[in-house]
């Protein structure tokens, strides 16, 4: 007796999705937009402009995509020349149809904020700033939230060392550099004499 | 370095509850800006805990990084893998091959998992609220689960059990009798629990009328899970995009309506309730067979069939010196933790490691919610609604 | 035996073990002043001073405070000899109290308890 | 009078010294210092089946000024190393520190570049506990070497004259 009427109704707005709002959509933002084939998961996808992403997501937002689910950075370094791109995924509640906003972008053009739409919005447009550096136009404050403010560097990148600053030092580098020299002051260092006996 | 308030209308004190604090449920930073003991402003800081875990996983291959995202939720750790295997068993299109008892035995193991979040939920949340007994039960009664986990997994917390695919390894066999003991005994306790806490007045003035959050400002949040379900919404991914099975099970998603800090704490106990009833309907109708995909691309053959078969060796050889390749593609695949909707946005370039693995956390926009949920409230109620957002900071720092 | 000698040695122990105590540790415990040892502990993350003034509502009800909590204090005395007082003894708290009852009223009617 | 307190230990010192590091085994109180997953380990440790008060060290301390020992449970990330240094350089004399969980010993698994890679680069630590997370057992064996250290020769327990 399973209950697939979820099921059904997701899938059905999928559709609904895919054959209107999808080519309503493109047709609206006629050069600023293009459909992208959907994969894995078949969510319906849209290439976006950032100069129009403002407009798409109060367009999306009247036709029932009342849910911002998420915002999420990327970047396609060696493979594709406008590296980054901020993926949005939007979601009509309780149609259930969803949509991926892809919108392509450099480090310097820059897509505006959805923070006075959705308040939501605020925290993961300063991650992606932070792991990526794509800055958002019209963002409250946007600062470093994951790493210290002081951090150099965007470490989610794909050119950025795994180890970040260590990768760059080799191993008997010169205390004043070491990141974390300061803290250790000679007397305390763990070199620190064990007490006899352990 | 810290995010101060210049403009001082009333002569405002800034209070910062640091990173170091017992109330914050781990490594939190709240900036209050109080009007004697009415907060006017509150600006989370959160990154204290930011293990880099989305950078370490693009550079494991796909079956390696269920050990990264496993420490991410840590009071989820089934749910998080479970969560990452659907996503590439998505973008591998296997999901439909994956047999009957993998799917069963993830579900129940995700159920229990689930409880044991709750419990440390309730625990802590009425110690913070001057509670000292039920965090001596709750964790009593977690160790129960905890042993069915080092039993099966053999790990009690962080056990990276999932494969993509199916299970580490099979079930034990005297796994259904373990599971059994633990329901018979739990709903007894559950009702002790349940009537230590929510029958306290003191409990009932510091929580009823608390935090108060409307359904429309919780949806523009971004708030799912129990933070969403006290308004009245019942969205809940296991029921609205079911996965492994979700659909079979019959269980009802608890909601509140008036949206305060009671409700937060009062939802959970109904939520366990569900949870024990999947539970017992999973272990009732718990399939044999593989607990694993029949694929040999996929998954690593039988140790005694390395040994004799040639063909078995390359495979095993393959597979653990590279992984396998994921076709290209992006895949979103939403899971329900105990916080609320787990999401896995994966993009994969084809290659055997995972090209950008981005987690969106509940607990995140939980955390960045309470910017709007504590203005207005004395000090001592922060305490209260920290507590009851439930943030688990290896999520929202990921 | 003087009246008042276990006054004295309560007095006398109450000044003994403090200062007892107090040098005992810094002589014989070991001291390491360090610079952060002085800075106030605000949880791990220094934040700016105290800009503006205390706001008022903290002094009311300290004075409150105060009034209500040496009225429960004089309770004892009275309590500790109630049998020798007898019932003109009750009568006379019974009056103190309506007195501060009054006051607790006037205060309770003006808002003073209620914080916003 | 410096043969009574002398540092070969007189007969004074010794039973006043003997006194104070039997006083400060068992009472050794832990600070709050809970990071990742080994927090949640760590509050195990209060729980009826593993009770650490059977030691003396039931009472988790929030704040440094009252705390001995400071277990780093979990992974220390590059904004809590300045808190952590505070933390531990608040504590009153003498301290011990813990360094539980292979993240808080090595940086665990976690070789990248958000986790200091072992929190003896900040703070110099007493006692390591492998494990990830490590079980309530193994912390609890762990404060008892501390113990067993306190009341042995520890240069950091016990009487330290300073005239």
């Amino acid at each position: 007796m399973p209950n697939t009427e979820m099921i059904d109704r997701a899938n059905a707005a999928r559709e609904k999705v895919n054959t209107e709002i999808v080519p309503a959509l493109l047709e609206a933002f006629a050069d600023k937009a293009e459909s992208i084939a959907p994969t894995g998961d078949l969510i319906p996808q849209v290439f976006v402009k950032p100069t129009a992403l403002l407009d798409v997501a109060l367009w999306l937002k009247d036709r029932g995509f009342n849910m911002l689910v998420d915002v999420a950075g990327a970047d396609y370094y060696p493979k594709r020349d406008p590296r980054f791109e901020v993926i949005y995924h939007f979601r009509q509640f309780p149609a259930l149809g969803m949509i991926r906003v892809r919108v392509r972008c450099t480090e310097k053009d820059q897509p505006h904020t959805l923070s006075h739409i959705w308040p939501m919005a605020d925290a993961p447009e300063r991650e992606v700033y932070d792991q990526f550096g794509v800055k958002f136009t019209g963002h409250p404050n946007l600062k470093r939230i994951l790493n210290p403010d002081d951090w150099e560097g965007h470490p989610l990148r794909r050119d950025y060392p795994l180890r970040g600053p260590r990768a760059l030092i080799n191993l008997d580098m010169p205390a004043e550099l070491n990141r974390f020299a300061a803290f250790v002051d000679d007397e305390h260092a763990n070199t620190e004499k064990k007490p006899d006996g352990k | 370095m810290a995010q101060t308030f210049d403009t001082h209308e009333q002569d405002t004190m800034q209070l910062s509850i640091g990173p170091h604090h017992p109330a914050t449920h781990g490594v939190l930073r709240v900036i209050l800006e109080l009007n004697g003991e009415i907060i006017v402003k509150a600006a989370p800081e959160t990154g204290f805990l930011h293990t880099g875990i989305e950078k370490t996983a693009e550079n494991l291959t796909w079956n390696q990084a269920t050990a990264v995202v496993d420490r991410m939720d840590y009071l989820n750790s089934i749910g998080n893998n479970v969560g990452y295997c659907l996503a590439v068993e998505k973008l591998l299109g296997i999901t439909d091959r994956i047999p009957e008892r993998a799917n069963v035995a993830r579900v129940i193991l995700m159920e229990l998992q689930r409880i044991t979040s709750h419990l440390v939920f309730l625990g802590t949340g009425a110690l913070d609220l001057g509670a000292m007994t039920p965090i001596f039960w709750t964790f009593d009664l977690r160790e129960h689960i905890l042993d069915i986990f080092e039993e099966v997994t053999g790990q009690r917390m962080n056990p990276s059990y999932m494969r993509v695919g199916g299970l580490a390894h099979d079930l034990p066999e005297h796994f259904k009798e373990i599971v059994n003991n633990f329901l018979k005994i739990a709903p007894g306790k559950m009702q002790d629990l349940k009537n230590l806490i929510l029958g306290h007045p003191i409990f009932k003035d510091r929580t009823i009328g608390v935090g108060k959050i409307s359904e429309e400002k919780a949806l523009a949040l971004g708030l799912t899970g129990h933070n969403l379900r006290i308004t009245g919404n019942d969205y809940d991914v296991r029921k609205y995009y079911p996965y492994c099975g979700y659909e079979n099970y019959d269980f009802k998603v608890p909601t509140r309506q008036n949206g305060d800090l009671n409700d937060r704490i009062s939802i959970r106990f109904d939520e366990i309730d569900e949870s024990l009833k999947i539970i017992k309907q999973g272990i009732d109708n718990l399939p044999d067979g593989r607990h694993i995909i029949e694929d040999r691309k996929l998954v690593l053959p039988p140790k005694e069939e390395v040994k004799q078969s040639m063909e078995a060796l390359i495979h095993h050889f393959k597979l653990v010196q590279q992984g396998f390749e994921v076709p290209a593609g992006e895949v979103y695949q939403a899971v329900e933790s105990p916080r609320g909707e787990l999401g896995f946005y994966l993009i994969s370039d084809g290659g055997n490691k995972p090209m950008r693995m981005r987690v969106r956390g509940p607990a995140f926009y939980a955390t960045y919610a309470l910017g709007t949920l504590l203005p207005g409230h004395y000090v001592g109620d922060m305490v209260g609604i920290i507590a009851g957002i439930d943030p688990i900071f290896g999520e929202v720092d990921r | 035996m003087h009246p008042y000698l276990p006054l004295l040695i309560y007095l006398l122990v109450a000044l003994v073990v403090p200062v007892a105590m107090s040098i005992l540790g810094t002589s014989f415990g070991p001291s390491k002043p360090e610079k952060y040892k002085f800075l106030p502990y605000e949880s791990g993350h220094p934040t700016s001073p105290l800009m503006g003034r205390f706001p008022v509502k903290f002094y009311m009800v300290a004075m409150l405070f105060v009034i209500f909590d040496v009225e429960a204090a004089s309770f004892y005395p009275w309590a500790v000899n109630l049998r020798e007082l007898g019932v003109f003894g009750l009568y006379e708290m019974i009056t103190f109290m309506i007195v501060l009852a009054i006051g607790y009223a006037y205060v309770w009617k003006k808002g003073g308890f209620s914080w916003r | 009078m410096s043969d009574v307190f002398g540092e070969d230990g007189g007969f004074v010192t010794t039973t006043v010294d003997g006194f104070l590091r039997w006083a400060k085994s068992n009472s050794v109180w832990p600070l709050t210092f809970g990071l990742a997953c080994c927090a949640i380990e760590m509050m195990n440790l209060t729980s009826p089946r593993y009770d650490l008060a059977q030691w003396g060290s039931e009472a988790f301390r929030a704040s440094p000024r009252q705390a001995d020992l400071m277990i780093v449970s979990g992974r220390l990330c590059n904004k809590m190393v300045p808190v952590a240094r505070q933390v531990y350089e608040q504590m009153a004399e003498p301290k011990w520190v813990v360094a539980m969980g292979a993240c808080a010993s090595t940086g665990g698994i976690f070789d990248n570049y958000a986790v200091v890679q072992g929190v003896d680069n900040v703070i110099p630590v007493d006692i390591y506990i492998p494990g990830c997370p490590p079980t309530p057992d193994a912390v609890i064996h762990a404060i008892q070497m501390l113990r067993e250290r306190i009341q042995g020769n520890d240069p950091k327990g016990g009487l330290k004259v300073n005239a």
